[in-house]
C-alpha cells in the first residue's frame, strides 16, 4: 500500500471488545504438529473428564494484560497507602484489644500459606490445561494469589514486630498440629489431577464459600479497629470476584461438554463441599470467639452467605445440569447451631500447643452467644464455659492434659456431635487394609471411603509426635520445633500480648 | 425452583469513591435492598442487577470504564451475564 | 473406588501398626464429658496391662478435670461394645489394638 | 493517656519473621524479603501427587538445576508483586502511548512495503512464540523448588502473555484496526516455511519436563531474537525510514534487558552452588550444547526473510554477529 497525500490522524476502526479480547488471548494458541497433543498435554486425559470443545470457555472479565496491570497497580498503591499510614501512626494501639489478633495469627498461619499454594498450583493449571482462555485466566489467578500471599505478610509484618504468635508463620503451617487442617485440604486438592483440582478450589472454595470464609473476617477487622487487613482483604476479595467468575465459568463449562462430566464432578462437589466446609470450622470459631466486638455470627453469616446466596440462588441454577446441592449439606446446615462452639472448645483445650492465645468467655460474651444461639448455648455449651470461669477464679486455667484424637480426613480433633444432638459425639470408623480409621463426620467419612489410598496417607500431627517425628516426646521438645516461642501459647490472660497492651494503654480497664 | 426471581448480590466496598457507584446503581434497580455491614455495602435484588457506565458516569462527574467496577467490588451472588463497555448486569443463568 | 493417577496409586498407610513397634495408638473418650473436647490419643506398650494404662496415662489426663473420680469410672466400652476390662490383662489380649477406641463413663 | 504514648515509639519485640531473623539477624527486612524468603513449603506434605510419581507436591528433583539453599538466590529487581505489577503498568501505558501515536496518525499502515512485509510475516506471527515462552515460563512457576525462583518465572510467565499481547496489538495497527494481518501471521506461523523451524522448536521446548531446561530453551532463542529483531533491526529501521518500527521496537528491547538481570543472575548461583555447583555447570553446558545451535537454525530464515525484504536490515549479518 503506497499513500501519495497521507491522510494525518485516520482513526483505524475500533474491534469490538469481545473479538478484541479473543484476539489478544486465545487467538494466541495454535494446533501443534511437531508434537502431540497427548505429549503437550498429558494431565488431561485420567481423570475421566470429556471436553469436546475448549473455544466454549467464556470469560466475563476480558482483562488484558495491559488493563489488568494498571487496576492491580492502583490497588496496591492504595492498600499499601494504608499499610504505611496505619504503621507509621503506630494504629496498632487503636485495635478494640490485643486479643483481637489471635484471628490475624490463624490467619496468616493458615490461610496466607493457602493463597501461596493457590499461587503455585493456578501455575500448574496454567501449564496443563488445554484451553488458552482457562489457562489465561489460571495465569491471572496465579499471579493474584501470589499477591494475597504477599500483601498478607506485608500487612501482618507490623503486628509482628509488637506481638507474639506471627514470626514463624511459614513453618508452623508444615508442622503445627490445627494448621495441618488448612494444608492438608490444599495438598489434597493439588495432588488430584487438573480437573478436580479446578472444581475443587475455583468453585467449591472460591465460588461457594469464599464470601462465607473471608467477608465475614474482613468485617470482623473493619469492626475491631483493624484497617490494614480490612484493606487488604476488601482488596484481595476484587481479584477474588474474578476467581469466582473462573469456578462459574469452570463448573458450567464442564458440565455442558459432555454428559458422562456431571456424575464426576457431582462427586467432587459433594466431596470439596465437606472438606471446605469443615475447614471453615476455624472461622466460625474465630467469628464467634475470637474477635473482641463480634460483628456477625456464624449462623447468620452461614444463613446469609451459604444457605440463601448458594442453596438459594446458585444451585437452582446447576438443577438445569442434574447438578445436585451437596450430598452431606443437611448436616452442615444441622450444625449451624453447634459448629462454632465445638470448635472454639477444641483451641480453648489446646492452646497451650498453639501460637495463639485463646480464653474462656466472659459473662458479657456468653449474654451476646445465648442470643444469637438461644437453642444451643445456653443448654449446650454455657455450662462447661461456667466450669472453666468456676476454675479460673481459683486461679487455675484447665488444658487438656495429652493429646487428642484426630479425623483421618479433615484432621480436627474429634470433637464435632453428632449433626441431630449435641450431647453425643459423632464419630465414624471405616477399616481399611486391615487398619481402623477414625473420622468425624458423614461427610469425611464418606469422603475416605472413597479414596481410602489417599488418605491412608495423611500427615496426622498427633500420631507423628508419637512416632517421635517432631522433635521429641515432651511437649517442649514438640513446641520447639513447631518454632513456637515463649508468650505466643496458652492462656490470652497474663500473656505477653496481654501485658505488653496494658502498658501501652495504662489508663484502660482492664478485663478481669 | 423455576423462579427467575431469586436473589442476586454485590458486595461493595464503602468508600468516598464507591458511593457514586453505589448511587448508580440504587438508581438503576428500583427494587434494590441496601445492607450496610462493616467496610461494606451489600446490594440484592431480586433477579438481576444493572449497572450503568452512563449512570455512574453522572453520578461520579467523570468518564468511567466498566472495568473499574473491577476496584470496588469485594464479592457478589449470581453470575456476571453481560459485562461490555456499556454495561454489566449480574443475574442467575437458568 | 480407586484413586484416579498416572500411574499405580498405592502407598502405605502413615500410621500403620508397624511404625509404633511393640507399642500402638489407643483412644480414649470420657462419654458425656464435654469438658474434654474429644477422646485422647495414647501410645502404649501393645502389652501393657490394663490397669497400669489407666493408671500412668488415662488418670493422668482425666484428671484435669476437678470432678474427676477414679473410682466413679465405669460401663467401658471398646467401639461402642461393651468390654470387662481386668486389670492385670495386657491391652492387646483385651482386644485393644492399634488405633482402638475405648469410652468409659464416670 | 494512650494519646500520649502514640508520639512516643515503642521499641519493637523484634524487626522482622523469624526466618529473615535466622538469616540476616534481628534487623528490618525488605518487603521483598519477607514476601520471598521460605514461603514456599518445605515438608510433611499429606498426600502424593496423582500426576507425578515418585515426587512430592514440592520437589526439587523438577529439575536437574538445583541449589543447596534456593534462596541463595534472590532476584536482583526484587520483584515481588507490587513493584512487578508497578513496573508492567508504566511500560504497558508507555507502549500504549507509543502505540496511540502511531495509530492515530496510521503510521504503521504507511510503512514502507518491505518493512510492512517484514512486520507482518516476522514480528507479528512472534506472538505465538511468546505464547508458547508463556508456556514453559508458568512450568517454572508451579514446578520450580524455593519461591525466589518461581516467582522470577512467574512474573516472565505473564511478562509473556503481555508481550504476546504486544506484538498482537501492532499486528492490529498494522492492518489498521483490522484483524487482517493476526489472520494472515498467524496463517504463516502454521505454514510459511520460514517460520517452521522456530515453531517446531518452541513445540519440542514446551514439552521438555524440566522446567528449568524448558525456560534455558527459550532463553538460548531469545538471545538470538530479541537483539536481532529489536535491537539490531531497530537501528536499521531508523536507517531505513521505518522509524514506526523503533518506537515499537524499544519497549521489547527494554523487557529482554530486565528479563536477563534474573536470568543471568540465577545461572551464576546455579553455578557457584557450594553443593551442586559442578553438576549444574555441567547440566548448563549440556542444555547450551542441545538448544543453542537448534535456535539459531531457527532464526536463520527469519533474518534470510527480513533481509529479502528490507536489503539494507543486514539482518543476517546482525545474526552472524550473535553467535
Amino acid at each position: 500500500m503506497s499513500i501519495d497525500k497521507p491522510e494525518a490522524r485516520v482513526r483505524p476502526k475500533k474491534l469490538p471488545l469481545k473479538q478484541r479480547y479473543s484476539l489478544l488471548t486465545r487467538d494466541l494458541d495454535w494446533e501443534p504438529n511437531y508434537v502431540t497433543r497427548e505429549q503437550l498435554y498429558p494431565h488431561t486425559s485420567y481423570e475421566g473428564i470429556v471436553v469436546h470443545d475448549w473455544d466454549g470457555w467464556e470469560d466475563p472479565f476480558r482483562l488484558t494484560v495491559d488493563a489488568y496491570h494498571k487496576y492491580q497497580a492502583e490497588k496496591d498503591k492504595r492498600l499499601y497507602a494504608v499499610l504505611d499510614g496505619f504503621a507509621q501512626s503506630q494504629g496498632h494501639l487503636t485495635l478494640s484489644d490485643a486479643s483481637y489478633l489471635n484471628a490475624i495469627k490463624l490467619f496468616i498461619q493458615g490461610v496466607t500459606p493457602l493463597e501461596y499454594a493457590a499461587h503455585r498450583h493456578f501455575a500448574y493449571l496454567a501449564r496443563h490445561l488445554e484451553g488458552p482462555a482457562p489457562r489465561f485466566a489460571a495465569l491471572c489467578q496465579s499471579v493474584d494469589e501470589l499477591r494475597h500471599a504477599q500483601t498478607q505478610i506485608h500487612t501482618i509484618s507490623n503486628y509482628n514486630k509488637y506481638y507474639g504468635g506471627f514470626h514463624s508463620w511459614s513453618k508452623m503451617h508444615d508442622r503445627v498440629w490445627y494448621l495441618s487442617v488448612p494444608k492438608s485440604l490444599f495438598d489434597d486438592a493439588m495432588t488430584a489431577g487438573p480437573f478436580e483440582f479446578l472444581i475443587s478450589i475455583s468453585f467449591s472454595f472460591e465460588y461457594l464459600l469464599t464470601n462465607l470464609l473471608f467477608v465475614p473476617f474482613m468485617s470482623g477487622a473493619s469492626f475491631n479497629g483493624d484497617m490494614p487487613t480490612m484493606s487488604f482483604g476488601f482488596s484481595a476479595q476484587s481479584d477474588e470476584s474474578r476467581h469466582m467468575t473462573l469456578g462459574l465459568e469452570a463448573i458450567k463449562f464442564l458440565l455442558e461438554q459432555d454428559e458422562a462430566n456431571v456424575p464426576i464432578i457431582q462427586g467432587w462437589i459433594d466431596k470439596w463441599f465437606w472438606r471446605a466446609y469443615r475447614m471453615s470450622a476455624l472461622v466460625a470459631a474465630m467469628m464467634d470467639y475470637m474477635l473482641p466486638k463480634p460483628v456477625m455470627s456464624w449462623r447468620e453469616a452461614f444463613e446469609l452467605y451459604f444457605e440463601e446466596q448458594m442453596l438459594g440462588g446458585l444451585f437452582p441454577d446447576l438443577e438445569f445440569y442434574g447438578i445436585t446441592p451437596p450430598k452431606h449439606v443437611n448436616d452442615a446446615i444441622a450444625e449451624k447451631d453447634k459448629l462454632s462452639h465445638e470448635t472454639y472448645k477444641i483451641l480453648h483445650n489446646f492452646s497451650f500447643a498453639a501460637a495463639f492465645t485463646t480464653q474462656t468467655p466472659q459473662q458479657e460474651h456468653m449474654a451476646w452467644l445465648s442470643e444469637q444461639y438461644p437453642d444451643t448455648f445456653d443448654r449446650f455449651y454455657r455450662p462447661t464455659w461456667e466450669k472453666h470461669l468456676d476454675i479460673e477464679a481459683g486461679g487455675g486455667r484447665a488444658f487438656f492434659q495429652g493429646l487428642p484424637q484426630l479425623c483421618q480426613v479433615c484432621q480436627i480433633p474429634m470433637g464435632f456431635s453428632e449433626p441431630d444432638d449435641p450431647a453425643t459425639p459423632s464419630l465414624r470408623t471405616s477399616t481399611f487394609r486391615d487398619e481402623v480409621f477414625h473420622t468425624c463426620s458423614n461427610g469425611c467419612q464418606w469422603i475416605f471411603e472413597r479414596e481410602p489410598e489417599k488418605y491412608v496417607q495423611a500427615w496426622l500431627p498427633v500420631h507423628q509426635i508419637y512416632q517421635g517425628n517432631c522433635g521429641g516426646p515432651t511437649v517442649p521438645d514438640v513446641l520447639a520445633w513447631y518454632g513456637i516461642q515463649e508468650g505466643d501459647n496458652g492462656e490470652y490472660k497474663g500473656s505477653l500480648d496481654q501485658q505488653s497492651w496494658a502498658e501501652w494503654h495504662p489508663t484502660s480497664t482492664k478485663e478481669a | 425452583m423455576s423462579g427467575t426471581l431469586r436473589q442476586v448480590g454485590i458486595d461493595i466496598q464503602e468508600s468516598e469513591e464507591n458511593r457514586a457507584l453505589i448511587d448508580a446503581i440504587k438508581q438503576d434497580n428500583p427494587d434494590l435492598t441496601v445492607r450496610h455491614l462493616p467496610g461494606l455495602v451489600k446490594v440484592q435484588s431480586s433477579g438481576q442487577i444493572v449497572i450503568n457506565r452512563e449512570t455512574v458516569e453522572s453520578h461520579l462527574g467523570r468518564e468511567w470504564e466498566t472495568g473499574e467496577f473491577q476496584l470496588a467490588i469485594v464479592s457478589y451472588a449470581g453470575n456476571f451475564s453481560e459485562w461490555d463497555d456499556d454495561q454489566i448486569i449480574v443475574k442467575w443463568e437458568h | 473406588m480407586a484413586v484416579k493417577a498416572l500411574y499405580d496409586y498405592d502407598f502405605p498407610s502413615a500410621d500403620r501398626a508397624e511404625n509404633f513397634g511393640d507399642d500402638q495408638l489407643v483412644f480414649v473418650q470420657w462419654k458425656g464429658n464435654p469438658f474434654f473436647c474429644s477422646a485422647a490419643a495414647f501410645r502404649a506398650p501393645k502389652a501393657m496391662p490394663f490397669g497400669e494404662f489407666v493408671a500412668a496415662m488415662v488418670v493422668p489426663w482425666a484428671g484435669s478435670d476437678p470432678e474427676f473420680d477414679l473410682a466413679a469410672v465405669h460401663d467401658w466400652r471398646l467401639f461402642g461394645e461393651p468390654l470387662t476390662p481386668a486389670d492385670g490383662v495386657a491391652l492387646t489380649e483385651l482386644g485393644i489394638g492399634h488405633k482402638a477406641l475405648i469410652s468409659f463413663s464416670a | 493517656m494512650q494519646y500520649e504514648l502514640r508520639y512516643q515509639v515503642l521499641e519493637p519485640k523484634r524487626q522482622s519473621y523469624q526466618n529473615v531473623i535466622d538469616r540476616f539477624g534481628d534487623q528490618p527486612a525488605s518487603r521483598y524479603l519477607e514476601a520471598t524468603l521460605d514461603v514456599e513449603p518445605r515438608e510433611n506434605f499429606h498426600y502424593r501427587p496423582t500426576w507425578a510419581q515418585d515426587r512430592e507436591l514440592y520437589d526439587a528433583r523438577f529439575s536437574a538445576l538445583r541449589l543447596t539453599d534456593p534462596y541463595s538466590f534472590t532476584d536482583p529487581r526484587q520483584y515481588y508483586y507490587t513493584p512487578y505489577v508497578t513496573s508492567r503498568a508504566a511500560m504497558h501505558d508507555e507502549f500504549g502511548k507509543s502505540l496511540g501515536y502511531l495509530e492515530d496518525r496510521n503510521l504503521l499502515a504507511r510503512l514502507p512495503e518491505g518493512w510492512r512485509a517484514v512486520l507482518g510475516s516476522v514480528i507479528v506471527p512472534l506472538r505465538h512464540l511468546e505464547s508458547g515462552a508463556q508456556l514453559v515460563s508458568v512450568a517454572g512457576a508451579r514446578f520450580a523448588h524455593g519461591t525466589s525462583i518461581e516467582q522470577c518465572c512467574t512474573y516472565a510467565a505473564f511478562d509473556r502473555i503481555g508481550n504476546a499481547q504486544m506484538l498482537s496489538r501492532v499486528g492490529i495497527a498494522v492492518g489498521t484496526g483490522t484483524d487482517e494481518v493476526l489472520v494472515t501471521a498467524k496463517r504463516e506461523w502454521l505454514d510459511a516455511a520460514h517460520l517452521q523451524p522456530l515453531r517446531r522448536l518452541i513445540e519440542e521446548i514446551m514439552i521438555v519436563e524440566d522446567w528449568a531446561e524448558g525456560v534455558l530453551a527459550v532463553d538460548h532463542l531469545d538471545k538470538l531474537v530479541y537483539p536481532l529483531l529489536y535491537t539490531a533491526l531497530d537501528e536499521a529501521a531508523l536507517l531505513s525510514g521505518a522509524g514506526s518500527y523503533s518506537l515499537i521496537a524499544q519497549h521489547f528491547a527494554s523487557w529482554f534487558t530486565n528479563q536477563r538481570r534474573w536470568l543471568d543472575a540465577l545461572q551464576t548461583v546455579w553455578q557457584a552452588d557450594p553443593e551442586n555447583g559442578a553438576a549444574n555447570t555441567a547440566h548448563l553446558d549440556r542444555i547450551a550444547t542441545t538448544w543453542r545451535d537448534r535456535a539459531l537454525e531457527a532464526v536463520e530464515p527469519l533474518a534470510v526473510v527480513i533481509d529479502k525484504q528490507v536489503p539494507e536490515a543486514g539482518a543476517v549479518a546482525a545474526l552472524e554477529g550473535l553467535r
